[in-house]
């Protein structure tokens, strides 16, 4: 039997975590949270998730920033919003995982070979440089970077998919890739995050 | 009635068959559609997870041009499009920061977005603006017999949506009735179907499709109607590996467009049956 | 002047909703800007716009007024008399040059405390952004152009006697009332 | 005008409050600034103004220095005002040469810095210097109280506030809408945590109403209009039809059996649906009055269409057993139409409930949807003896093994249903976990069933509800600390096959859990009536923004309104349980007491009137005026008011365009130094 | 004994008060036969230096008409306040600002813009502006500066009395002299008319309902007014309920509705404010559309409740006009 401490020292905390989160537009409301679990109850996936929501959104509330960036809940979440809707206090427990995957993937915490972030990243990438997503080419990149065994796998889905004309390697892509990318690095600008 | 489309990667992909069964459906009912000038990506669940400020700007992007269009209304078929784009819309008038952000943003490159058009679904368009009545006019081979489940999924329902109750929707059912199907009742209309999970977790998301094929076979249920391309791709998909990991279930999963093609008697390549992996049997029986 | 600028609002809150209401932010201390001073009345329809334009012109840089909601005046229906002059209030008062924003009227029920709080602090940062009215200030550059007649007179006077300006009185007067 | 003026010797009194004030606001330096204003003959600064000492000091000041007005800055006027008028008076002052500055609510609890609250505070005293030279004195005016009282809603609250001011030799006029008195508690099975039955101990009181020579009983019946104010209001009541002579019946039923209709087959409301009732009927055994009566819509001697008043056209189609039964006594009256009654009263207590939440808004709990899903008022009349199916749970969908109908072995009880959510009601409905409990001890001990109770936070604050708790928790209910995500009826293990199942996360244990059930009970929480709204402008009351009559103060005057003479009891001011409901009624009648045994009441002395040389006659204030208390003197062509009338609003003030109206107390020349005064700073 | 000594003088103003002193018809012989005119610009031949020359409060009263606008008005105000006993505002004008001063609706340069440069009457190529200094053959004339503010009479001067009215009544104006002369003044200050507003004495009053409730504000030339009703209950707007009487009616006996020329009562500060404050509590609608819609019909709510009254009124100006310095 292996035995292992959970005590949280003062120190494990971040202050001010808590608030930071909270100050983020649609993650203000998390203050009202009563802890009585409807995010947990209707969320289809906190079946598999190591914090129930609901322990996330206390997590975040006593500044566990550590735990909660590097918890798979975050990862865990579909985005179906039934929480959101069903929350008593209108919290948008969405818009916070949100926030959450957006912190993980800022500070590099999330679990490696993982491979929603890798989604998530690869997803941005193909907007940025093509304005457009090709799922074929899209679902490749996530497979080579996070396991490309698995990629074999999911053969005979593509065989599938071009039995039926859904499979495609035509990359996609927009005329104006440049105003695009213009309108992104002035976001950048605006939050302060100007190219170096 | 003329709108503006937003298509969305999903259509002209693997879920190219909603746009091809939409598309004829709208024109067979008057609607003009004007697809938007080259549009972008909307960013879909995965940009908010990296950038909350560049995903609304994007997304602005496509309600900018809209704006610039003059068309009012835009309509996204997609469930993450319609939104992303109405959650878009919300932060720009819910948040001036983000409002002046994006706003100076598109105006580096001479566009802008004073967030007036609306994002509609085409759920929202057929029940509100065209009306059962005037579907129900076109109807020349009535969905007798056929008994459908309708899936609504997560995203169009929640949480922006103000054309259907959030539980509870109802537009797809009332407009499954009047093309003459039945339809079953089930929990599970607006659970999630386990979106990217099915592909980047598939021991969790792929239960969730599981369950869902499961309860509309038990409930009697010929089809799913649905009217999301990742709901539609997931629920049909992934049966071998369903299959593999728990029991067959083999039901198909339509878009609610393909299903009015049919009953308006529109011609096999604007019904685009053939699109799906699962066998169509129970819609051709139906139709016999 | 050492201190930042802040607005002065003067506040005419009817004693049976708004009055209450802002007694209850401060049983709940509830915390907003301390630069409001309310004018306790009976009924919002007891405002007379005079009022409005008397605190503005002796200094407020803001007026609020505070009523009961539509339908639930103790007094039946003052509030509605109180929001038919605001209407035509607010036209005229755009017209003398003064910004809408300047002068708001807000329904408070006894028991929004809370709202008490939004408004006046809502109020406060609009009029901040405005900037200072500053009627007083006003009258008193109007009036730098004739500033030179008192020096005038009090110059003559010097030489001949007084000749009374506004301020003065005339003392023959006071012979012939008796 | 021309009057030599007293000279001006006002005293200024700030007051600390203890802390309260003096923590934020520098008292001494505002009582020094004072000092400097003109007309100030004395400035102090006190711990606390409105104790003896303190009120001794403003009397003795006046006697020793000879002041002529007084100005003291403490608290809310709506507090203290008339502490220290009295005060004032007692000095040898008119109590209206007073004015009284709010640094308390409006200053030192609102604000954070202390030299901002004082620059506030002494430009509100300014204010009130300045005001208060304009002072004059004014004599206070009593009004008569009519000894009678009006008591709107015959529930708990109601019949136990009429009860009181009946014993109490007061005359009362009881009026309920339903056709019986009893209330929401006539419905229930048990009381929590006492367990004593709810009919055992109400019955004898409504029978006690029904027959008390100084209660007036109407029920069937509703308040349409009131006038009038403090001690003399007038009412109008619209009594019913209920096509049968109250005066008559003897409650013997008999009419009852001998319906046309062999078997009851209209929706019984006081059974919540659950049972079924005859056209002809008496809502329960122990109704008060003992009264049948006929519903129209469903009576085979009424034709379906309406005559031009509204009131149903009589056929002649039925039989009328009901007629021939009833015999000698003649109590059944078709032609009855529904009539107005008015009463002269002096006081009105407003008790007139609540309604529970509807749980079909919370969909995620299928209410409606699945048929084995109750609310806790159809369940308290599930486990009633004499309930619609005799006390016995049974489902109202499914079977048994022996093929009769179906009884739970297990039922989940949710709680906080509609409560606590910012979407449906925020606040805590505060009996819902009492009674959920009490549910859950009566499900089980009529049924045996495995109990399930889901609950965000046990709220068990009463005398003996605690140990109530405990009791459960020894009867093996068990208790799941989470909100029920949904009730859903798809199964994923055979247990849960054909059953409903509730998701739910046990926040305690950490896990999300399904747990399948026979039944689920929704603990619906107390909402306003439906129609509070009108009632509340009916009598003149406010609501809170939650939808609740608003209590005059929330500590220390409870039960009162902002409409003298008006009072509240029970769960119209807000939820509570009957322990509660029934000393506030008390509360609500001893209050009631006070204004007929005094006799009178004083009236604020800030009534308006015309300067009668001054008014060209322009009539433009006599239709502003609500109370009609401007008139229009045909013979001097000039409007004047009848004070007795008039309420002080203002209004016409406000409007007159030539300034003839007065105001005392709030007169023009008073507001405008008050303007000045608190804009005179530097 | 020496008859006391009377001067007229005219400031901004349409010379309508003038008329009224010879409207004194016969009566004015009496005036002239008991004083002395020693300054009346517009009837007899004076030059300011023979004014000068008085000694101080030598003049028993002077009437002064018209608003102060100019440097020079303003010179000849200090001036006769210097010499006489009392000086008396004279007219609206002098008393209230009066139609000159709805020029307090726009600054000096909007003013001299339009009327030296974009009038469209105007024929001024070079766009001269008028001087305060002007040099030609070798003279150097100082001229009147045109202020920014139109003024009345007390806000430049110390006045004694107000003699209301666009113009006053030839029986007010007698009065006056009357009570001059008799030594029969009432206190400084005050207005020599009755103390109460022009229902008073109109005799539409009687048709007036009690329960006016407004739906719609006609202006004069919308509508054929009914000759003997109230105003107001034709819903037409009428300033008589918020103005002084001492008019004897005249404008509404002329079927036309008062336009506030005698200015408020002595309780009122901002006659506007009032006449606004009662029509607008007696309109129907509840709800801000409807009142809105009401509204409408009055749409120039400071020219039509502050047609006489602006410079006095509260706020005096609009406030957000910019001040240029002198010279123009």
């Amino acid at each position: 039997m292996e035995i292992k401490r959970t005590i949280k020292y003062e120190a494990d905390r971040v202050p001010g975590f808590g608030r930071d989160v909270m100050s983020v537009p649609g993650c203000e409301a998390l203050e009202h949270c009563i802890q009585c679990g409807t995010c947990s109850g209707v969320c289809p996936l906190s079946i598999y998730m190591d914090y129930t929501p609901r322990q996330v959104m206390e997590l975040v509330r006593s500044d566990f920033k550590n735990e909660v960036l590097q918890s798979h809940t975050i990862w865990l979440c579909a985005s179906c919003y039934a929480c959101t809707t069903e929350c008593p206090r209108q919290i948008r427990i969405t818009d916070i995982m949100y926030e959450l995957k957006q912190r993980a993937i800022k500070e590099e915490v999330y679990p490696k070979r993982f491979p929603i972030p890798v989604l998530a990243e690869e997803f941005t990438k193909m907007v940025h440089d093509y304005g457009r997503i090709s799922e074929t080419w899209l679902v490749t990149k996530m497979y080579l970077r996070t396991n490309p065994m698995a990629a074999l796998g999911m053969a005979g889905l593509g065989m599938n998919l071009m039995k039926t004309g859904r499979f495609s390697l035509k990359q996609d892509k927009i005329e104006h890739r440049e105003e695009l990318a213009k309108i992104m690095e002035a976001v950048d600008h605006e939050n302060g995050k100007a190219k170096a | 009635m003329k709108y503006a489309y937003f298509p969305g990667c999903s259509l002209k992909g693997t879920g190219r068959a909603y746009e091809e069964s939409l598309l004829p459906v709208m024109k067979h009912l008057g609607v003009e559609l004007q697809e938007l000038d080259d549009w972008n990506c909307c960013g879909a669940t995965a940009y908010m997870a990296v950038d909350e400020g560049k995903a609304c700007a994007a997304a602005a992007r496509n309600l900018a041009i809209a704006e610039k269009s003059g068309l009012q209304q835009i309509l996204a078929p997609c469930s993450a499009c319609y939104l992303v784009l109405n959650k878009t819309q919300h932060y720009l008038h819910e948040y001036p920061a983000m409002r002046q952000t994006v706003s100076r943003a598109l105006a580096t490159v001479g566009l802008r977005c004073d967030g007036s058009s609306a994002v509609r679904h085409p759920l929202d368009v057929l029940i509100n603006d065209i009306g059962l009545e005037a579907v129900k006019q076109k109807i020349t081979r009535p969905l007798k017999g056929l008994k459908v489940a309708p899936y609504y999924g997560c995203q169009i329902v929640r949480p922006y949506a103000t054309f259907d109750d959030q539980s509870n929707p109802t537009t797809m059912d009332r407009l499954l009735e009047t093309l003459g199907a039945t339809v079953i009742k089930w929990p599970l209309k607006t659970k999630c179907c386990g979106g990217s999970l099915t592909g980047t977790l598939p021991e969790a998301g792929l239960r969730l499709s599981y369950i869902l094929l499961k309860e509309a076979i038990k409930r009697g249920a010929d089809v799913i109607a649905t009217v999301c391309p990742l709901c539609q791709f997931n629920l049909d998909a992934y049966h071998p590996k369903i299959a593999a990991k728990w029991e067959p279930v083999p039901i198909p999963t339509v878009y609610f467009s393909q299903l009015m093609g049919l009953a308006f008697g529109l011609p096999a390549d604007q019904v685009v049956l053939n699109r799906g992996m699962v066998p169509m049997k129970p819609l051709a029986a139906a139709m016999a | 002047m050492t201190k930042e600028w802040t607005p002065r609002i003067v506040a005419f809150f009817c004693n049976w909703c708004t009055y209450t209401a802002a007694d209850l932010a401060g049983v709940s201390r509830l915390k907003y800007a301390s630069n409001v001073r309310v004018i306790r009345l009976m009924c919002s329809g007891r405002v007379d716009p005079q009022f409005v334009l008397e605190a503005l012109a002796k200094g407020a840089d803001g007026v609020l007024i505070g009523g009961c909601h539509p339908g639930d005046c103790h007094y039946v229906e003052g509030n509605y008399k109180m929001l038919r002059r605001f209407e035509l209030l607010k036209r005229l008062l755009a017209d003398m040059g003064i910004e809408e924003r300047r002068v708001r009227l807000e329904w408070i029920s006894a028991a929004e405390g809370e709202k008490v709080k939004t408004v006046i602090n809502e109020m406060t940062e609009q009029i901040k952004k405005l900037g200072p009215l500053g009627m007083p200030q006003k009258f008193e550059t109007w009036d730098k152009e004739i500033e030179h007649l008192a020096v005038e007179v009090q110059a003559r006077d010097a030489a001949q006697g007084p000749c009374p300006t506004r301020a003065a009185q005339l003392k023959p007067m006071e012979a012939v009332h008796a | 005008m021309s009057a030599k003026k007293e000279e001006l010797r006002i005293g200024f009194y700030v007051c600390h409050c203890g802390h309260n004030i003096a923590a934020m606001v520098d008292c001494a330096v505002v009582a020094r600034y004072v000092e400097t204003l003109p007309g100030v003959a004395l400035s102090r600064d006190y711990k606390y103004m409105c104790s003896d000492p303190g009120q001794e000091l403003i009397q003795q000041d006046i006697r020793e220095h000879r002041l002529n007005r007084v100005v003291v800055a403490s608290c809310s006027p709506l507090l203290h005002e008339h502490t220290f008028r009295g005060a004032v008076e007692a000095g040898g002052l008119n109590p209206f040469y007073f004015h009284m500055v709010n640094i308390r609510e409006h200053d030192s609890w609102v604000h954070t810095d202390r030299g901002e609250a004082t620059e506030k505070a002494k430009a509100l005293a300014r204010a009130a210097i300045q005001r208060v030279a304009h002072h004059k004195a004014l004599e206070i005016k009593k009004v008569e109280i009519h000894p009678d009282v009006l008591v709107v809603g015959g529930g708990i609250a109601g019949i136990h506030a009429a009860m009181t001011l009946a014993n109490a030799g007061k005359k009362v006029y009881l009026v309920e809408r339903e056709p019986s008195i009893g209330g929401h508690m006539a419905k229930f099975d048990k009381t929590f945590p006492t367990l004593d039955c709810a009919a055992c101990i109400l019955t004898p009181k409504m029978s006690e109403v029904g027959s008390h020579p100084n209660i007036t009983l109407w029920t069937y019946s509703e308040v349409t209009k009131v006038d009038g104010f403090v001690g003399n209001y007038t009412v109008q009541v619209k009594r019913k039809a209920r096509y049968v002579n109250e005066d008559l019946c003897t409650g013997c039923q008999d009419c009852i059996s001998h319906c046309v209709f062999k078997e009851p087959k209209f929706a019984d409301d006081f059974n919540e649906g659950l049972g079924k009732r005859k056209p002809i009927f008496i809502p329960f055994p122990q109704a008060t009055p003992q009264a049948v009566l006929i519903d129209p819509e469903v009576c085979l001697n009424f034709k379906r269409n309406k005559n031009p008043d509204g009131s149903p056209v009589v056929g002649d189609k039925c039989k009328k057993t009901c007629v021939e039964a009833c015999g000698e006594k003649h109590a059944i009256d078709f032609t009855q139409k529904d009539t107005l009654q008015e009463v002269k009263v002096g006081s009105i207590i407003v008790c007139t409930g609540f309604k529970t939440y509807d749980a079909g808004r919370s969909p995620a709990y299928g209410y409606g949807n699945y048929k084995n899903v109750y609310t806790a008022l159809e369940v308290e009349r599930l486990v009633n003896a004499s309930g619609p199916t005799g006390g016995e749970v049974i489902l109202r969908e499914g079977k048994n093994a022996d093929g009769s109908p179906k009884t739970p072995k297990s039922i989940g009880i949710i709680h906080c249903v509609g409560s606590r959510d910012k979407k449906t009601n925020l606040w805590c409905s505060r009996v819902c976990c009492m009674y959920s409990m009490k549910l859950a001890h009566l499900l089980r001990e009529h049924t045996g069933a495995e109990m399930y109770n889901f609950y965000i936070d046990m709220r068990t604050p009463g005398k003996g509800y605690e140990e109530f708790y405990n009791k459960l928790l020894e009867e093996g209910t068990h208790f799941i600390r989470g909100r029920v995500g949904e009730v859903t009826d798809w199964a994923m293990t055979p247990e849960e096959e054909g059953r409903l199942v509730i998701r739910v996360e046990d926040t305690l244990a950490g896990v999300v859990r399904r747990i399948p059930v026979d039944m689920v009970v929704l603990a619906t929480g107390l909402e306003p009536q439906a129609d509070a709204g009108e009632v509340r402008r009916l009598f003149n009351m406010s609501c809170g923004g939650d939808g609740w009559f608003l209590e005059r103060h929330p500590k220390l005057a409870p039960v009162s309104t902002f409409t003298d003479g008006v009072f509240l009891a029970g769960c119209c001011q807000g939820p509570k349980d009957i322990p509660d409901t029934v000393a506030q009624a008390g509360a609500a009648a001893a209050e009631a007491l006070v204004l007929i045994d005094k006799g009178y009441i004083e009236q604020e002395p800030n009534t308006a009137h015309i300067l009668e040389d001054e008014c060209s006659g322009c009539k433009s204030c006599i239709p502003l005026c609500p109370y009609t208390a401007i008139l229009f003197d045909e013979g001097r062509k000039k409007a004047y008011i009848n004070e007795a009338l008039c309420k002080g609003c203002g209004t016409c003030v406000g409007s007159c365009p030539s300034a003839s109206i007065v105001q005392n107390l709030f007169d023009d020349q008073e507001i405008f130094s008050e303007i000045e005064g608190v804009l005179a700073y530097d | 004994m020496p008859k006391p000594k009377v001067a007229f003088y005219w400031c901004a103003s349409c010379g309508g008060c003038e008329e009224t002193v010879v409207d004194l018809a016969e009566d004015i012989l009496g005036v002239v036969e008991k004083v002395d005119i020693v300054l009346w610009p517009v009837a007899m031949d004076f030059k300011y230096k023979d004014v000068a020359a008085m000694p101080d409060k030598s003049i028993v009263a002077t009437l002064l008409n018209g608003a102060i606008r100019t440097s020079e008005q303003e010179e000849l105000a200090v001036l006769l306040r210097r010499k006489s006993q009392y000086l008396i505002a004279y007219g609206a004008c002098a008393q209230l600002g009066g139609i000159p001063a709805l020029a307090n609706q726009f600054s000096r340069e909007q003013i001299l813009k339009f009327n030296y440069e974009d009038c469209p009457a105007l024929v001024n190529e070079k766009k001269t502006r008028p001087q305060i200094h002007f040099e030609e053959a070798g003279r150097a004339p100082h001229l009147p500066e045109f202020r920014n503010v139109v003024r009345t009479l007390d806000q430049v001067v110390d006045v004694d009395f107000y003699i209301p009215g666009c113009p006053p009544t030839p029986k007010l104006t007698k009065a006056a002299f009357d009570a001059l002369l008799g030594g029969k003044l009432p206190p400084k200050g005050s207005v020599l008319a009755p103390d109460i507003a022009l229902c008073d004495e109109c005799e539409r009053k009687a048709t007036k309902p009690t329960n006016v409730a407004f739906t719609e504000f006609k202006r004069p030339h919308q509508a054929l007014a009914d000759p003997t009703k109230c105003f107001l209950a034709q819903g037409m707007v009428c300033m008589g309920p918020a103005t002084r009487s001492g008019c004897g009616a005249a404008c509404t006996s002329g079927n036309m509705p008062c336009t506030g020329c005698f200015g408020p009562t002595s309780r009122v500060r901002d006659q506007g404010a009032k006449i606004l404050s009662s029509l607008c509590a007696n309109v129907e609608a509840k709800d801000e559309e409807g009142i809105r819609k009401t509204l409408a019909g009055i749409p120039d709510p400071v020219g039509t409740f502050y047609r006489y009254g602006l410079a006095k009124s509260i706020l005096r100006r609009k406030v957000d006009l910019a001040m240029t310095g002198n010279g123009h």
